[in-house]
């Protein structure tokens, strides 16, 4: 069996025919070749395929493309405006917030959806935020401070 | 994984063991239970399925019944393996008098492998205890020959 | 050095490309024509396989192809072992790709399909059927040893893969006989999963009409993935083109060449498409290498003051079913040799068995041995405290090596480069302001609150290695690095290194080396890595060895450069060549700087070249394979402060305070990201992480829901600080600085519990420190009391 | 991983899901999916198809009719934390909810699908059994309303037959002098409950009038620790007094119904049960407005 379904990724529409078992990942991946969005384990713990769905955070690993149809995705190749970078991926730059990268994509999206949620979070309320998502290299110590960084930044104060 | 039970039945061993031993009976009683084909010798191929919920596999294999002296005791052999994984385990069963009826005293061990033993393991033994729950109340039922007590 | 460049803190060059999701790892790639690959591992921890039917599987949706080890038979030769450990009767078990008739772990490679989706070959792998006839396991190290156990190589007696022994230093009998106090432990060093976040992948593209074929893969040594394909799977060298792409992580991992690397190749080879084969996260846990992995039995002699005079050991090492590309080195020379740590230890004696079990091959793992050994002397000084009463402080500085700054001699026979072990632990304890905490637990303690101070001084071996050392240790390589520096014609220059980071930021620091040696902007340097047809030989990253080894051939490249620019500079200003002077990038006539030649000038006419000295080539580029004279040695002390509830035997990490000495920094910012790291994986082996078989070798924690990683929301800010010793030998002064977190922390969190749970009387826990080993040895001690 | 084939049908209404669900046997129901596509991505289960009742109208949201919290089945965990009307008068759900997984995991699963997989690890049946949730059930013969003491049959089994949905939860609105809470002891890797402890008191006159409270996570279905509500009955709640009754959790425990794992024993669990019982009852305690 396959399901036509109409997904916005990066405010592009994509209509494909796809099988009800495709996880939105490999749709992302896989069917329109995206791969910046990344997959780091099965069990929906580490968090680097999270993605926004309709504007908040989704672990594209735990959710079917059929259940996406119709909805509009942002993966961290729509996140700089243009040749803007985001003010997340800059601080995460600024402050050493990733090593090998991996987990980088998911843990960006992930923190875009922690600011939306708490504008000027502690580094408590950050690491409680991004406790869905795993990374074996910083330690996480630079990812608080990049996301609190991005934090004052956003908020148009200095860092 | 290990897994120890008890059951009390109504009706004297020899009624308990006989129900216990045929494989009609099992088949009936044994939730997910698909067939349980005589091989000779005791032995048998069954084909069921096993699970909880969402999670569910089918498994293929032999069920042997061993040492058996009836009516007080005998040993279960399960060899079987499915897309989840395997099992093979080893039940003695003990049938002793209590008062006018009996108690069946169950004590298993298995090795479990495959997916089922990676991701599931918190879960065995409780879905073990609730197979064997679900096969001892149907049983009780044919065996006293009246509606489930539970 | 320009002061901007080398030392200063620049952001990654590295970063713009993986932040904005335009990287591509392995499994980004995608070519035409390409096929999925999927494995089928053995459910079985020890089985023979009595027959394989993939009549059904061949015929299902999208299946191009089955093989089973009948199929690959003689075109790929058994997975090589590159450690061979001398003196130490080392027998290695041919390590088949594709199991012949046994399978020997729970993730052993049983068939292979290659098919048009990975959706369709992992369905077709639920249509083989395989016929196993299950055979006892042995899983535990120490019980592989004993009489009676299931044996898992027929032809290797005792399942013993080797006995090493190190013997250094005095009469280790007489220093236990005369001892004054001995303190003894049994120490279990459990077993980790390194849990790179990028999974394993290959990707192979062989091209029938040329014989050509290229690999992707996910791994920390290209060149060495090269030579050994071409050794396994007969592809000369001149046609195999070995791509690490992005790398994800790697902590050890990603060192071994592995089965399903040789198989996908293989596959490739025998369809003439491109196949690739990405595991998943569970095939992560079974199939790639595991880390540690010992049970020690250790005991230190001391006289009463609490001068350590003796360190005895056993140590039983699980390799796993087969060994691994480099394992055979990690329990023994990165470990043994490592015993006297930062202390003067007169008598030292160990042996090592490493022995085969029916778990997932042992490799190295972030430390790599040295954890293992650090944990022991930290542990054994911890002991030797709390029988003498006297502060972990005391003990410690009463048995550090002195401060040295070119070379002491430990009796395990290596020559540290140099230290100051009391300076770093006197910077620990006034950052810290350990007396103030000292005086804080005591406090608590009258109000029935359990806090623990945990102390680790450290120092590791690293910037593998001496040549000729790597040669008499067995391991089947030098251990030498390679760099080209070449300069186009506008200035730009290009850096090509042998070796091959994968998430350490060498492409930022090898510019800033650059930089400080050449005058130029870091921005106008690529560092290229990763691609054997672009980079000259180079035997990896591991073992904290690319910027020690690496870095220094980079360095040495850039001074023949400047040598040359030198002389092309003096042609330019018509000056002698004697009377050329050097600073920040420009070359002049000694005492007037006013005319000057830059680098970009000289790089411009030595690659137009219409203007050359006299018997000078054209071409501004150098070439350096440099071959440490030693090894360096970093150091450093740590504590870690803890509180642990006794009810429920929670352990909450309160505070980590660090110094570390890597010598002088090119990048404090990537040098303190190093160090964070390195430090929570080692508190994740205090705290969480274990990986579980049961007694049939079954893999317990098979997945992330049951293998507990370190988490943000468990941890405290890390308070990091260093001191600067250079590394005498080393053409920068630098040592390695990636591993040091993790050798150091492990023991520091440990050493914290067991200080806060010393008033309940508890000595010993077996790590992870979970709440219900926590809880149960509170109840034991307890009881005992 | 990836998943094996099923069909997919999308349902528009209760009723469709129902007719849905007896045309196809063995399909499986599909709300927000966080408890059933792990066990598909493993390939744990291979149901023929899946009912996806996710769009269906009206089976999300939060509303009090009646002196009660009606709460539709497909309501996020992220809305159950969020919900004000939660937070007031029911804050042992919001809270439970907030401690699920992972902002991510709690944007996307549902309270329906939470409960009807029952997991015997996870957090909110304990905290509807503590509150004493009512579950409205929808089949093809009409709907009917089961109690938390009888929703919860076993491990992973629920009152849910084969052809049901799960269509709305309702608990009562909390009164005055009552308050809740959850308490977890998070297993470090999966974050589901080792031990997940709900509590519910009301004080008047200073002392408990009320007290509920329930254990999940280590038992195969939530259950009431009556031996400590008793314990609690008219006594003031000081630190000591909830200390011994939590203490009292034991005797509630069936010694054969303790799960336990590789991580966390039984007997452990059932030695440190205690702890959270303290910590639900005296947040409980606390919020007694």
């Amino acid at each position: 069996m396959t399901i036509p379904v109409s997904i916005t990724v990066n405010g592009r529409r994509y209509d494909r025919e796809v099988e009800p078992r495709l996880l939105l990942v490999h749709f992302i991946r896989d069917v329109i070749g995206l791969t910046g969005t990344k997959v780091g384990c099965d069990t929906s713990q580490c968090g680097s395929c999270t993605v926004l769905l309709d504007g908040v955070s989704a672990k594209a690993c735990t959710c079917l493309a059929v259940q996406a149809d119709g909805a509009s995705v942002t993966t961290i190749e729509g996140l700089a405006d243009d040749s803007e970078l985001h003010p997340l991926q800059e601080s995460f730059w600024n402050k050493h917030g990733l090593q090998c990268g991996y987990c980088t994509p998911g843990m960006i999206m992930a923190s875009h959806e922690l600011l939306r949620c708490n504008s000027d979070p502690s580094a408590e309320e950050i690491r409680h935020g991004l406790e869905g998502n795993m990374c074996r290299c910083t330690g996480y110590q630079n990812i608080v401070r990049s996301v609190r960084d991005a934090a004052e930044t956003m908020q148009g104060g200095t860092s | 994984m290990e897994f120890n039970s008890e059951y009390e039945f109504d009706a004297p061993p020899e009624a308990v063991f006989d129900s216990l031993t045929t494989p009609e009976t099992v088949a009936g009683c044994l939730p997910g239970c698909e067939s349980l084909e005589p091989l000779g010798d005791d032995r048998y191929e069954a084909a069921m399925t096993i699970g909880v919920a969402a999670i569910k596999g089918r498994f293929r294999g032999t069920v042997a019944m061993r040492d058996m002296q009836r009516p007080d005791s005998f040993t279960l052999q399960v060899d079987g393996k499915g897309s989840t994984g395997f099992a093979r385990g080893e039940a003695s069963i003990e049938i002793a008098p209590n008062g006018t009826g009996s108690t069946v005293a169950v004590q298993s061990s298995a090795k479990v492998g495959g997916p089922i033993a990676r991701v599931g393991q918190r879960l065995l033994v409780g879905t073990a205890k609730m197979v064997a729950d679900k096969f001892f109340a149907c049983l009780r039922k044919q065996v006293e020959g009246k509606p489930d007590r539970s | 050095m320009s002061a901007t460049t080398f030392g200063s803190g620049i952001r990654r060059r590295e970063d713009p490309r993986l932040i904005t999701g335009n990287a591509s790892y392995t499994d980004d790639i995608t070519l035409p024509g390409m096929l999925h690959a999927a494995l089928l591992r053995s459910p079985y921890a020890h089985a023979r396989i009595n027959g394989i039917d993939t009549a059904q599987a061949s015929e299902a949706p999208g299946v191009v192809a089955v093989y089973t080890g009948a199929d690959t038979e003689g075109d790929i030769a058994p997975a090589p072992c590159a450690w061979l450990l001398p003196d130490s009767d080392l027998k290695i078990a041919e390590y088949h790709c594709v199991a012949k008739d046994t399978v020997r772990y729970v993730g052993d490679i049983v068939a292979v399909v290659v098919a048009e989706s990975r959706y369709q070959a992992y369905d077709a792998l639920d249509l083989i059927d395989v016929d196993y006839e299950p055979l006892d396991a042995v899983v535990e190290p120490k019980k592989a040893a004993a009489d009676g156990t299931p044996q898992l190589h027929g032809e290797i007696e005792g399942n013993q893969a080797f006995h090493w022994t190190v013997t250094g230093g005095g009469d280790i009998g007489e220093a236990f006989s005369q001892a004054e106090v001995v303190v003894k432990e049994t120490i279990v060093q459990q077993r980790l999963i390194p849990n790179a976040m990028e999974p394993r992948a290959t990707l192979a593209s062989y091209i029938p009409a040329t014989g050509e074929l290229t690999v992707w893969n996910t791994t920390q040594n290209p060149h060495i993935v090269r030579f050994l394909c071409s050794l396994v799977i007969g592809v000369p060298e001149d046609r195999l083109r070995v791509i690490a792409p992005e790398v994800g992580g790697g902590f050890g991992s990603k060192i071994a060449v592995y089965p399903a690397d040789f198989i996908t190749i293989f596959c490739s080879k025998k369809l003439g498409v491109p196949v690739k084969w990405v595991e998943s996260r569970s095939e992560n846990y079974q199939a790639t290498t595991h880390g540690r992995d010992h049970v020690q039995e250790i005991e230190l002699a001391a006289t009463a003051d609490g001068k350590i005079t003796g360190l005895r050991a056993t140590v039983w090492a699980g390799m796993g079913a087969y060994l691994s590309t480099a394992a055979p080195g990690i329990p023994t020379i990165l470990h043994g040799l490592m015993l006297s740590g930062v202390y003067d230890i007169p008598a030292i004696h160990e042996d090592v068995y490493g022995l085969y079990t029916n778990t997932t091959p042992v490799e190295a793992y972030r430390g790599a041995g040295r954890p293992e050994a650090t944990f022991m002397v930290e542990r054994l000084v911890d002991l030797l405290a709390a029988k003498l009463g006297l502060d972990p402080v005391e003990v410690r500085r009463r048995n550090f090596i002195p401060k040295f700054d070119n070379g002491h001699d430990v009796v395990t026979g290596l020559t540290y480069d140099s230290g100051n072990y009391d300076g770093a632990l006197n910077k620990l304890l006034g950052e810290s302001n350990y007396e103030q905490l000292r005086a804080e637990q005591a406090e608590a303690r009258k109000n029935g609150r359990y806090i623990g101070l945990g102390l680790s001084t450290y120092v590791e071996i690293c910037g593998l290695g001496p040549s000729q050392v790597a040669g008499a240790i067995g391991f089947q390589g030098g251990l030498w690095e390679s760099a080209i520096v070449r300069f186009h014609p506008s200035g730009k220059v290009h850096v090509m290194i042998g070796t091959s980071p994968h998430g350490q930021g060498e492409e930022t620091t090898f510019a800033q080396i650059i930089a400080g040696e050449l005058g130029v902007s870091p921005d106008d340097v690529k560092v290229i890595h990763g691609d054997t047809d672009n980079t000259p030989m180079g035997w990896g990253t591991y073992g904290s060895r690319t910027t020690a080894v690496g870095g220094a051939a980079l360095a040495l490249a850039a001074r023949k450069i400047r040598d040359k620019a030198k002389v092309i500079a003096a042609h330019l200003l018509e000056a002698a060549v004697e009377d050329m002077d050097y600073d920040d990038g420009k070359f002049f006539v000694k005492g007037s700087p006013d005319s000057s030649k830059t680098i970009q000038d000289i790089a411009l006419m030595a690659n137009v070249a219409w203007n050359m000295p006299e018997g000078v080539e054209a071409g501004l580029e150098a070439t350096t394979f440099y071959d440490p004279p030693n090894f360096v040695f970093p150091y450093g002390a740590h504590l870690a402060v803890v509180e642990v509830d006794p009810d429920s035997g929670n352990v909450d990490l309160k505070r980590y305070v660090a110094v570390d000495d890597c010598g002088p920094q090119i990048n404090p910012v990537i040098v303190e990201g190093q160090v964070h790291g390195g430090i929570v994986q080692g508190i994740g082996q205090a705290l969480w992480e274990e990986g579980v078989y049961d007694d049939d070798g079954q893999l317990l924690t098979g997945t992330m829901l049951d293998y507990a990683l370190p988490r943000a929301d468990r941890l405290p800010d890390i308070e990091v600080h260093s001191t600067v010793t250079p590394s005498p030998h080393h053409p920068l002064g630098v040592k390695g600085i990636g591993e040091a977190g993790t050798i150091a922390s492990t023991a520091a969190v440990y050493n914290a519990v067991i200080d806060a749970l010393a008033p309940l009387g508890v000595e010993a826990v077996n790590m992870p420190l979970t709440p219900e080993r926590v809880w149960r040895s509170i109840q034991a001690a307890q009881g005992r009391n | 991983m990836f998943a094996p084939q099923f069909d997919y049908y999308r349902a528009s209404s209760v009723a469709e899901a129902a007719a849905l669900l007896e045309q196809h046997p063995d399909a499986k129901v599909l709300a927000g999916g966080h408890s059933l596509i792990p066990v598909l991505k493993l390939r744990l289960a291979a149901p023929s198809a899946l009912i996806d009742i996710g769009r269906i109208d009206g089976m999300r949201g939060i509303r009090e009719e009646a002196g009660q919290i009606v709460i539709g089945a497909l309501t996020t965990h992220s809305e159950l934390a969020a919900s004000a009307t939660l937070q007031s008068g029911a804050t042992a759900l919001s809270e439970a909810a907030g401690m699920i997984g992972d902002p991510a995991v709690r944007n996307r699963g549902t309270i329906g699908g939470n409960v009807a997989h029952a997991d015997p690890a996870s957090d909110l049946p304990a905290v509807l059994r503590c509150l004493g949730a009512e579950f409205a059930i929808a089949g093809s013969s009409g709907t009917r309303t089961v109690g938390a003491a009888d929703f919860f049959e076993g491990l992973m089994t629920t009152a849910v037959e084969e052809h049901e949905i799960l269509t709305a939860i309702s608990i009562p609105s909390g009164s005055g002098g009552q308050g809740s809470a959850y308490a977890k002891f998070s297993h470090p890797a999966s974050r589901y409950a080792v031990i997940g402890a709900a509590a519910s008191v009301t004080v008047a006159d200073g002392v408990c009038s009320a007290a509920s409270v329930a254990l999940g996570g280590l038992v195969p279905a939530p259950v009431r620790a009556t031996a400590v509500e008793d314990a609690l009955a008219g006594k003031a709640l000081s630190a000591d007094a909830i200390a011994d009754a939590a203490r009292c959790v034991g005797d509630s425990l069936a010694d054969d119904e303790v799960l336990g794992d590789v991580y966390a024993s039984a007997e452990y669990r059932s030695a440190v049960a205690h702890v959270w019982v303290s910590r639900a009852l005296t947040a409980a305690a606390a919020r007694c407005g």
